[in-house]
């Protein structure tokens, strides 16, 4: 078991001859991920490794193959354009990979997203990962091993990180997601903790934030009165100037809100198990799992 | 990005804002110039990317030329924040009935743009939010119908009693959000919106921040960028494609990703140490990259040890490890450095350091506690 | 019995100190309905016929009054923001009866309306009548007379001429509606004939429409397939020459779609009596009612 | 309201849509002078507010300036639908390897703005939806939104396999919709769009229809009236904010209300007779439109009767009843009348008729068998 993605997931690969689409794409093939088809204004009609074919629009794509998910890897300008088509579509998960897109666009994407009952991922996200089964996104796969621990992060290294360290302890994982850092995106901490919450195979989930915002808050409270498993939470940013925006446009203390000391006292708050260091979660996750 | 107020005010001027007229100085004679062209007591202000201008020192009147080429003088003599005052802003004093504040920035809670106002302006709006939080209206803007005229109108009537001043309110809040949208921002701001003892509503002052990710959109707003009001380690860094904040401690890092790059700094923290910088090199690395990442590092004469800390994921771990002998052959290093490095092409980054002197281990606390100590103690690492 | 409207219905009227809107509030008030409020900008804190408070927002007034019901005379330019104000301020009821409103204007209106959870009834329409109870809108009370028939219009003269007929021969009505003869309207056909089958009271239905658009072959879909109730049916424009528009914005024969000739046939298909005439309203009622 | 190609064109150019160039003729001589300017081949095309131009011979090709002459001569001597044509547009004749059509109208049904686009362009839209209903794309586009980028590139891929054609195709719908909404429109039409030897992809054709509602708030637009153009007796009921359609028939109808109007000449038709006009004296009437109305309605030498029908609601029947009186003493009437009025003031509207020598019935079906026996048999009623 696991959440969003499993080996019935089929993906559609947006930009998928660009640099970065046609990279992922086949690492993701390789994987394990049925890529089932591609989309490239102007590149319809041609194949993909010989193999995927490729569609000028994604609602062509759609009409030869009614895949489940989509995957993002255009350019920043046409990242929402990309988004509002796939959902447009009828795709019901989209994981947009692309950094840098306008957050005004996010304003208009969000809204419509969740009109067509849709759910996206990201963007400036590295997407997801069920070991064995599927991964969608850039996360790389052989630091993954299946197991019962759920992992959600709004970081993509950091993510890897922790997974590396888990799955050295001999932690595997059932999913692990990464939700990005912008201000503005599609599935936030709590979305991915209700998930695991009903997801069997998950014993523990493991989150990752960092500082900006509210979401750890909420989700700690969400924790706090909906979860019956343990989660084990850990901040990034401890040591952030506030004003200063840390890389991510959502990584950003503003006056006295969303800094690490007040996230993490709201875990505390939760009986969250706290993660001073990224090493820390194997032990806490050991202990939970007993 | 950040804008200077009269960049501002030229585009909620062009968006159809009532803003008295204003012009730049950058010494002390023109400053002279433009009060007695405008005649009358001047207000003149430091143009910096820096809040608290005023209680620095940056906001004056002036009521004649010669006491606005004094004001001027002391002003671009200043430095605001550590960003030193190059250009001020000569207006008119305008009379003033009373202040009021207009804000929109974009909130990630509700997921929309969001407007701020209040009756009490011209003073912080955070100690506002803070001492009289129901002086302030939240209003979000669906971006699907833009800020309805109803709603902007129930905004003016929570500023102004008298109907035609909510409306001239109302009007400028349309036109503000315009402006807004217009150049992708992130954050626009007038504050004080005044009203004169006529009764006509102006806005006096003009702020806004542009999403960076906007500009390559708006063209005519990126070129607005002043280098020269930046700090020029930032400058250097963005102009490299690296994302790069100075802190006070005294280990540089290179880190790729923005969550590892903060979990580094905060690992540092943890072993007893200071971080010199948030540096994150970004996802596809290659090692001009890192060349200028360390160029940018061992310019910082606080840094007594730099800390590499790469997970390889797209970012390939042989491309950082030839950016660092290609770097420390140009310009030999005066500081240790220690380096982590896992993932993507491991065996060959490690190769390829041990050809040339380095070490290098997989282990992240290992390298930080490392750090820490080189840069604490002293000594040479690799 | 009614639809839509009764004696527990509570109005705002938007533009209540303009020249429409005062005298059509005082024409309401004399009839018995309850108008709670009225809005003018800048006219906030006055009281209409010193009776009803003025405020400057619908909000202001939703505060005050709570009311269920909100009725529109304000100029054409200005009537969609007041519909959408309406609508934000939590009222579930909206009657517009500003003429002349832009048709792209209501393409925004439309949507919003809808995602408020409101009904809006108009533009451009004479409002409804439940007689004895409450009027909202501009239909003359002294032609009705409380009763057993239900009727439904595009038009606002015509509906009087039908209810004068109706009413001089004994046949009073449950709520008289006139939707409205813009092409983009809150409230169709379907609706009204939806809500009478519900009404108890309603016996017989009436329904009065015109060349344009495809409203009344709908209509008569619906009738064959949901009503129980007996429907009379009639079309205006039968000698209206195609691609010229007949007053009313939806009036229009486009090619051979919205003639009055295949209108009708739609109702005889449903099994529909037809009045050829207004006057044939009479019979066919008193008929269907034995 | 209908506006002209020339006008329709100016409008897609500053959208930024690809327009040959084009000038506007009233001479044969001008048109010639036209032609001489672009040289080579020119089109020379009747701007009348009258679909089905080229059947009627409204849209010819000259091969000279004086041939231009020519066709222009024979073309503004033309009357297209009963309209006079006093301009052409010259143009410049492009090469033509493809034909498609692009529209946009507001659709009642789905309550939104509805592109049809089809690669089968050139000729009516009405003839394709007829025979070829595959090779029209509907597209309704959500106002909320706005014409999305993916939604344009869909048509412009319906439209064209070539990429850089469908890219330059979905630019153009883009900047159709903006051109549309911004001038509130109800339709705009490229007809054909073609796609030239080299592969450019330009509008040959333009047309839109402004909703009257709209022009208010856009005076450009309003100004882009050609009142010449139209008929003379609907803008004379216009500019006495009536609404009038001429007819056939041979009974003047005066009514309030749209609707009522309509069962008004049906009922005349019902009782074997024809109306000569739809006209409606709108909701709020004065006496002043009456007479108005009159005037227009007894300009029309077909009339042999003249019915009225009000039922008054906001209408006063006694304003609708002095009306008649004042328009009658300026000018007797030479064909008999018959009223029927009931409603508000019926009774004083009543005893003003009686007292200047009118009669006057409640009964609308009366007064309507009334007045089709005097068109048909003659005589005089009143």
């Amino acid at each position: 078991m696991s959440i969003f993605i499993d080996n019935s997931t089929t993906v559609i690969v947006q930009g998928i001859t660009g640099r970065d689409g046609s990279f992922h794409a086949k690492q993701m093939m390789e994987y394990g991920t049925k890529i089932v088809a591609g989309v490239t204004p102007g590149k319809g009609g041609q194949k993909f490794e010989d193999k995927v074919p490729v569609f000028n629009t994604v609602a062509e794509a759609m009409k030869a193959t009614n895949a489940n998910t989509s995957v993002i890897y255009v350019p920043p300008m046409y990242a929402a354009d990309a988004i509002l088509e796939a959902a447009d579509a009828g795709v019901k998960f989209i994981v947009a990979i692309t950094e840098g897109v306008p957050v005004l666009d996010m304003t208009r994407v969000y809204p419509f997203v969740k009109e067509k009952g849709a759910r996206l991922l990201g963007p400036n996200c590295p997407g997801l990962i069920t070991p064995g089964q599927s991964k969608v996104g850039i996360i790389p796969g052989r630091i993954c091993t299946p197991g019962p621990v759920g992992v959600v992060s709004r970081s993509g290294t950091l993510t890897y990180e922790v997974v590396y360290q888990l799955t050295r302890a001999g932690l595997g994982q059932t999913t692990c997601v990464g939700i990005g850092g912008d201000p503005i995106n599609g599935t936030n901490v709590i979305d991915c903790l209700a998930a695991f919450e009903k997801d069997p195979a998950t014993k523990v989930v493991c989150m990752m934030g960092e500082i900006g915002g509210t979401d750890e808050q909420e989700a700690a409270e969400f924790v706090k009165k909906n979860m019956k498993k343990p989660v084990v939470g850990f901040i990034a940013g401890q040591t952030a100037p506030p004003g200063r925006r840390m890389g991510h446009a959502g990584a950003i203390i503003s006056g006295s809100a969303g800094t690490a000391a007040e996230k993490i006292q709201a875990f505390k708050d939760a009986g969250m198990g706290v993660a001073q260091r990224p090493l820390d979660f194997v032990e806490l996750v050991r202990a939970r799992l007993k | 990005m950040n804008i200077h107020e009269y960049q501002a005010k030229e585009i909620f001027r062009a968006a159809g804002i009532p803003i008295p007229p204003g012009e730049v100085a950058t010494t002390p004679a023109e400053a002279e110039a433009i009060a007695k062209k405008f005649g009358g007591t001047v207000v003149v202000k430091a143009q910096v990317h820096a809040g608290g201008r005023g209680k620095a020192g940056g906001v004056k009147l002036a009521k004649t030329p010669q006491e606005a080429r004094e004001v001027a003088d002391k002003i671009l003599k200043l430095h605001i924040k550590d960003l030193p005052v190059q250009k001020v802003l000569v207006t008119p004093a305008a009379d003033i009935a009373s202040e009021a504040y207009v804000g929109i920035i974009v909130d990630r809670a509700r997921k929309k743009a969001v407007f701020m106002v209040s009756p009490a302006g011209g003073i912080d709006i955070e100690e506002v939010a803070a001492k009289t939080p129901e002086k302030i209206m939240y209003h979000p803007v669906d971006a699907r119908y833009g800020l309805m005229d109803f709603e902007a109108q129930q905004m003016g009537f929570f500023l102004y009693k008298d109907a035609k001043q909510a409306r001239a309110a109302a009007s400028i809040m349309k036109q503000l959000y315009q402006a807004f949208v217009k150049s992708g921002a992130s954050l626009a701001e007038i504050n004080p919106l005044v009203v004169t003892p006529k009764g006509e509503v102006l806005a006096l002052d003009a702020k806004m921040v542009v999403d960076d990710n906007e500009l390559d959109r708006h063209p005519e707003i990126a070129k607005l960028r002043d280098e020269s009001a930046e700090a020029p380690s930032e400058v250097q860094a963005r102009n490299a494609n690296l994302t790069f904040i100075k802190l006070d401690g005294n280990v540089g890092c290179v880190v790729n990703g923005a969550g590892l790059a903060m979990a580094t700094m905060d690992l540092v923290k943890y072993y007893g140490g200071e971080p010199a910088n948030f540096l994150d090199i970004g996802g596809s690395s290659n090692p001009e990259k890192v060349v200028n990442a360390l160029k940018i590092i061992t310019a910082d004469p606080n840094v007594k040890a730099i800390l590499f800390n790469i997970f390889g994921g797209i970012t390939r771990t042989d491309d950082v490890a030839n950016g660092i002998v290609t770097a420390t052959k140009q310009n030999p290093l005066k500081v240790p450095i220690v380096i982590r490095l896992t993932g993507t092409n491991e065996e060959i980054a490690m190769k390829i350091l041990q050809d040339n002197g380095f070490s290098a281990s997989s282990d992240m606390d290992e390298a930080v506690k490392k750090a820490v100590e080189l840069a604490t103690k002293g000594g040479k690492a690799a």
